[in-house]
C-alpha cells in the first residue's frame, strides 16, 4: 500500500531523507537499516569540493531553523569514490543533489553522477540560498532554470528532478518552465530565506547572515506551493517542508505530491524516517485508503472516489 | 531517561541525573547527550542541545550533566522535575582519552559551564593513578560549583574574575608554575586559545563548542577548520569527530 | 527612551497593533487603554462595504495561523463616520490602512480617509494575500506598485507607508520601486501565502483554500526582508511579523525597523501590546541602550556606538 | 485559574473546573471561555480554544467546562493538572437569555459537545420555575454524560445513534411530540438546522460554533451570516455577538 512508482523510482514507501540533512547515510545507517527507507537524497554534490560557510551554521527559530551550511561537500569524484560504494551495500534508490555555480558545473557534476549505476535519479538544485555566486538566478528566473534544466537533461543517463526555490513570486511559472525543458519531475521545497539576530551580539546568528528556513514553520507555504504546482504540471512532485510525522505525509499527498522527503525532522528525532513510514499503514486504514497513490491531490481532484463522504 | 535528581548547584547552575540504559554505553569523559527538551509533540524548542556528561554511575546507570540555564531550551530543562522523563540521546562524540598506562601529571583546565566534563575525566585519571591538578575559573562566587568534589581529586586552583572566590583573575594566569605531563580543557573559545598558546611541548586536548543541528555528524552545522592545510578532508565535526580534539589538529577562530 | 518620530507621525513609544488584528480598537479599548499604544493600525478600509470570504477564516498552523478574512469592512464612509469618531478619543495617532481592487479604489479611498483629521498616516496595503481580484499585481510588480503609490501619493493629504508582501522573489526592489515613487515610509511585513489541509475532510481547511500566514513562524523571514530593505532605502520601516514580546521588538529595531507592529499576537494574549510597552524600557537598559532609536539597524551599520563591546 | 478538579467522565470527554474571580463575571448560560493551552512560552499550539462554560459556582468561584479531546490543543488540555494553573480569557460572549419571568415550559436539545452549556441553562431556567425538558443526542453509549445531573432537572431523554444507550436515532425524531414554549440548542450545525426546521412559531435560541482568531470580536474570524439581507452589517460575530443567537438571526449554513 506504501510502494510508489516514479520516473526512474521504483520505491517501497513515498519517505526519503531530505538532501543535507543525512549525508551520505553513514551517520543514520549506524542508527536503523537504511534498506527501510523508500529513497534517499544525498547531500548536494559540486563538481570541485567545496567547504562551505564559517560558523555558526545554523539557528533556532520559532518552530523552525536556519542554516547556512553553504553546500560543504567533497566534491563530485570523492562523493562517487567513497560515499556510493558503501550506499550500493543497501536496498534502497539513491538520489544525487546536483548544485554548482555556473550552468558547465552543474551539467559536468550531473553527468559524472548519472552515471553511477547507484544513483536512480538526480535532483537538481537551483535553490541552495547560501551560496554568493550562482544559485539566485538558476532558482528564480523560469527561462534560466529551464536552459538549465534542458542543459542537464541533455547529459543526464537518469530523470532529473528539479528542486524549487520558494522564494519567488511566482512558483507555478517556475514549475512550468522546468516541466517543459524537460524536467522528469520536482522536489519541493527548498528553504525559505530568513534571519536571526543575537540581542547579545546585536548581529546575525549566522555567519553568513541570512540562511535557509526549514522545520514545521514553513509547511503551510510548503503545502500551498505543492497545491498550487500540482495543478499545472503532469509530472510527480517530492514534498517537503516541516514534515514531522504521518499526517504531515497524508497532508503533502492530499496537496498533490507523490512523494515525500524529510529534512530538518531527522535532528529532532533521528529514527523520525522509520517511524512514520511503519506508521503509515495504519493511518492509510483509518481513511480507509488501501493505497497511498490514491491520495494524491485529492485535495483539489473534483471527483473523489465513492467511499469519500463516509470519511468526513 | 528517568530524571533521579535535578537541584540548583550555583547560580542558575543546575545538576542533572538521568538513569537508563544509555550510562553502560559511556566510554570516554567529555561524551555529550542530545537533549529534546521540548515535549514529544511540541516545536518549540525545536532543536536538542547538546549537554556535556559531567560524570557517570554505572552500577547506577546514572549520568550526571551539569548545565547553565541560559536561553529558551536551557529555561525548559530546568523545570523539568525529578520522576519525569527526558529525551536524550547519547552518548555522542569523542571524548578525552584517558590513558590506559604511564601514570603521571596532569593538567586540567576549564571555565564556566565547561567545567563539568573536567570532572569526570578527574575521576578517571585519579582512578588510573593520575597526579591531577584542577585550574577552574569562574566570573564570581556565586558562579562556583564542585570546588569541594574537584578537591578531593587533587590540587583545586579556584579563580574569579572578580575575586569574590578563590584568586582573582584568569586561569591563564597562574598555569605558568604548574607541572604537568598532559593538559586536558574546556571551556570558552578565548580561554581555550590562552590556554593553547601557555601549553606548550606537551599533549593538550581541548573540548570545543558549537552549534548543532544534528548532533550524529550528518547535517555539517558544527564544523571547526583543521590546522592542517592538507589534510583531506579540511574539517572536523565537532558533534563526531569531537568534541575533544587534540589542540593543534584544529583551528580556534 | 521610547519615543519614535516617523512622518506624520509622533509616537509616545513604537508599538502599534497590526492592521486587521485590532479591528477598530472598540474590542480591545474594553480591556486596557487605548492611549497607552503607540499608534493604531486599523482594519483594512475599501471605498465600499466589503463582506469578506466564506468561513472558516482561521486555520492554526505550527507556530502560526493562517487568515482569509478577506478584507471584510464597513466601507471608508462607515469608518469614518462611525469608527474615527470613537477612536478621537484617545490620545493615540491612528494609522488608516487602505485596499482596493482598481488604482482608483485606492486612491479615492486614500483621499477620504487622509483628509481625516484622526488618521495620522495611510498605510497602503499592496499585499492583501486574500482578495481574489486585484491585489496580487500591485504587491509583486514593482512598477505597478510604483505607479500606486505615486497615484495615492498625489491625493493624500498625510504621509503613505506602504505594507510590503513578502510573497516576491525581490523585496528590495520593491522597497526601492516605492520609495523612488513618494512613499514616505514602508510597512513589512504581510503574510505569506499558505495552506494547511483537513486530514479528515481531505480539503483545504479554508473556505477561501489559501490564506497569509503569520505569527511566530514568519518572524525569520520578516527579519531578513527588513534587514535588506533597511539597508537600501532611506525611508523609514515598521516592522512586523511573528512579534510577541520585547525581545522580538528589540530583534526588528537591530534589524532596521524604527517601529513595530503587533498582529497575531494579540489573539493569543490581548494584553500584549501594553505589557511589551512595559517591558521595553528594562530591557533597554539591560542593553545599556537610552533610548530605543539608538538601535535601529545596528545588525549592519559597520559603526556601533562606543560602549558597545561591552554589551557582548 | 486554579484547577481543582479534572476527571474523564465518558469517553474523551473531559470535566474541567476552574476556580477563580472570573466565576462572578459570568452573566448568561451560554458564555464561553478561551483557553490558552500552550504555556506561556510556547507557541504550540498557538491559538486560543473557545470552550463553553457548562456551569458556575459563583460561592465557589468555580467554573466546570465539559469537552472531548480530540486535536492537539484539547489533547495538551486533558494533561493539565489538579492544582495547575489555565490561562483563560473570560467570560465571552452572549449566552442564552434566561426570561425573567413569565415561567413556563422550556425544550432544550444538545448534540455531543454541544450539550455542556445547556446543563448551565437548564438549572438556571429551572431556578426561575420553568418546566423543562431535555433531548440530548450521542453517537453511543460510550459518549454518553451528564444524564444523571439533566434528569435531576427534568424530563431527560438520552438517544444514540447506534442505540447503544436511551432511544436510537436522531434528537429531531423525538420534537414532535414535546409541549414547550421556547426552545434552546447547542450542537453540530446540521443538528441546529434540523431543529430549526421543526421547531416552529416559538422561540429558539442556539449556539453556534465558528474556527476563531481573537475570541473578542476584533479579527472578524468567527462570523456568520445574518438573515436579514436588509441588516445594516450583514453579519455576525460568534465570539462577541454570539454564540447565541436567535435561530431566525443568522443564516445556518
Ligand atoms: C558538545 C557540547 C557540550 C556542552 N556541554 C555543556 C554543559 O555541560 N553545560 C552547559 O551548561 N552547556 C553546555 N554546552 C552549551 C549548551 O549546549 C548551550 O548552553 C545550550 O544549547 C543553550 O541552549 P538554550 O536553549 O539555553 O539557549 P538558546 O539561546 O535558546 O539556544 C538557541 C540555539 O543555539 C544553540 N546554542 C546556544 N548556545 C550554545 C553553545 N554555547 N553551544 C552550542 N550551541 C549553543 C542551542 O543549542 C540552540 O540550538 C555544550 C555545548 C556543546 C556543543
Ligand atoms: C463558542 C464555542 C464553544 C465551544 N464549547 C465547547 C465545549 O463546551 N466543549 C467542547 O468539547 N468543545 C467546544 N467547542 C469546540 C472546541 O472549541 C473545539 O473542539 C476545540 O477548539 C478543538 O481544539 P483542538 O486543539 O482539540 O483541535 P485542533 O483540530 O487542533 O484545532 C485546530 C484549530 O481549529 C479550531 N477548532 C477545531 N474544531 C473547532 C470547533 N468545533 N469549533 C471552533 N474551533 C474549532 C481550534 O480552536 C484551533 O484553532 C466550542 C467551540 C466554540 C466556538
Ligand atoms: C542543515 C540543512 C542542510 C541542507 N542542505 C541541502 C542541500 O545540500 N541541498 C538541498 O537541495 N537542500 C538542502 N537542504 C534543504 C532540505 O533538503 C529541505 O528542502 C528543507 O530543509 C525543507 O525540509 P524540512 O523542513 O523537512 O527540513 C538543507 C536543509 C537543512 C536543514
Ligand atoms: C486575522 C488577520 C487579519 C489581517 N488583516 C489585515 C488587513 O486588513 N490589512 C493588512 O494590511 N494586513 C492584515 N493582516 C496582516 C497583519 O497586519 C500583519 O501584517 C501580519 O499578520 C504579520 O504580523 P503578525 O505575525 O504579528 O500577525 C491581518 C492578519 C491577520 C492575522
Ligand atoms: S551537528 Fe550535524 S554534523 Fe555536527
Ligand atoms: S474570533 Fe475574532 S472576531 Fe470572533
Amino acid at each position: 500500500m506504501l510502494e510508489v512508482h516514479l520516473p526512474g523510482l521504483d520505491l517501497k514507501n513515498p519517505v526519503m531523507p531530505a538532501s543535507g540533512c543525512f549525508a551520505f547515510g553513514a551517520e543514520y545507517g549506524r542508527l536503523y537499516d537504511l534498506s527501510k527507507l523508500g529513497a534517499i537524497i544525498i547531500k548536494a554534490a559540486t563538481l570541485e569540493p567545496r567547504f562551505g560557510n564559517p560558523t555558526p551554521r545554523v539557528a533556532e527559530t520559532p518552530g523552525g531553523m536556519l542554516n547556512a551550511i553553504g553546500l560543504q561537500n567533497p566534491g563530485a569524484d570523492k562523493i562517487i569514490s567513497q560515499e556510493l560504494p558503501r550506499l550500493a551495500d543497501y536496498d534502497v534508490p539513491i538520489i544525487a543533489n546536483i548544485a554548482g555555480s555556473e550552468m558547465s558545473d552543474y551539467v559536468a557534476t550531473a553527468k559524472k553522477l548519472s552515471e553511477n549505476p547507484v544513483v536512480k535519479a538526480l535532483e537538481l538544485n537551483i535553490s541552495c540560498p547560501n551560496v554568493k555566486h550562482g544559485g539566485i538566478m538558476f532558482g528564480t528566473v523560469p527561462e534560466v532554470a529551464a536552459e538549465l534544466t534542458a542543459k542537464v537533461k541533455a547529459v543526464s543517463k537518469k530523470p532529473v528532478y528539479v528542486k524549487l526555490s520558494p522564494n519567488v513570486t511566482d512558483i507555478v511559472a517556475m514549475a512550468e518552465a522546468v516541466e517543459a525543458a524537460g524536467a522528469d519531475g520536482l522536489s519541493m521545497i527548498n528553504t525559505l530565506l530568513g534571519m536571526r539576530i543575537d540581542l547579545k551580539t546585536q548581529k546575525p546568528v549566522l555567519a553568513n547572515k541570512t540562511g535557509g528556513l526549514s522545520g514545521p514553520a514553513i509547511k503551510p507555504v510548503a503545502i500551498r506551493m505543492v497545491y498550487e504546482v500540482s495543478q499545472k504540471v503532469k509530472i510527480p512532485i517530492i514534498g517537503m517542508g516541516g514534515i514531522q510525522n504521518a499526517d504531515d505525509v497524508i497532508e503533502y499527498f492530499l496537496a498533490g505530491a507523490s512523494a515525500v522527503a524529510i529534512g530538518t525532522a531527522n535532528f529532532v528525532d533521528p529514527f523520525v524516517c522509520p517511524k512514520i513510514i511503519e506508521q503509515l499503514p495504519k493511518k492509510l486504514e483509518a481513511l480507509h485508503v488501501t493505497d497511498i497513490n490514491e491520495l494524491v491531490g485529492r485535495s483539489w481532484r473534483p471527483c473523489v472516489k465513492k467511499n469519500a463522504s463516509s470519511l468526513r | 531517561m528517568l530524571i533521579t535528581g535535578h537541584r540548583e548547584i550555583a547560580d542558575n547552575i543546575f545538576e542533572l541525573k538521568l538513569q537508563g540504559d544509555m550510562a553502560a554505553e559511556v566510554s570516554q569523559p567529555g561524551q555529550f547527550v542530545h537533549i529534546r527538551v521540548s515535549g514529544s509533540d511540541s516545536i518549540t524548542p525545536l532543536l536538542r542541545r547538546p549537554i556535556s556528561i559531567c560524570s557517570v554511575d554505572k552500577k547506577e546507570k546514572e549520568l550526571t550533566l551539569i548545565y547553565r540555564r541560559s536561553g529558551l531550551g536551557t529555561e525548559r530543562m530546568a523545570r523539568a522535575e525529578k520522576g519525569s522523563r527526558l529525551d536524550a540521546l547519547g552518548p555522542l562524540g569523542h571524548g578525552f582519552p584517558v590513558p590506559q598506562e604511564d601514570a603521571g601529571s596532569a593538567l586540567i583546565v576549564g571555565g564556566g559551564v565547561g567545567v563539568p566534563p573536567l570532572y569526570g575525566l578527574s575521576r578517571e585519571l585519579v582512578k588510573k593513578g593520575f597526579r591531577v591538578t584542577h585550574v577552574l575559573g569562574f566570573r564570581s562566587a556565586k558562579d562556583v560549583f564542585y570546588e569541594q568534589e574537584f578537591a578531593t581529586l587533587g590540587q583545586t586552583i579556584i579563580l574569579t574574575e572578580d575575586g569574590t572566590s578563590g584568586q582573582k583573575g584568569l586561569v591563564t594566569d597562574v598555569l605558568d608554575g604548574l607541572n604537568y605531563e598532559a593538559a586536558f580543557a574546556c571551556g570558552p573559545l578565548p580561554m581555550l586559545k590562552a590556554v593553547k598558546n601557555k601549553v606548550t611541548g606537551r599533549p593538550l586536548y581541548i573540548s570545543l563548542e558549537q552549534r548543532m543541528g544534528c548532533g550524529i555528524g550528518a547535517c555539517l552545522a558544527c564544523v571547526v577548520r583543521a590546522s592542517d592545510t592538507n589534510d583531506g578532508k579540511g574539517y572536523r565535526r565537532v558533534c563526531c569527530d569531537g568534541p575533544v580534539f587534540k589542540a593543534e589538529e584544529v583551528e580556534l577562530c
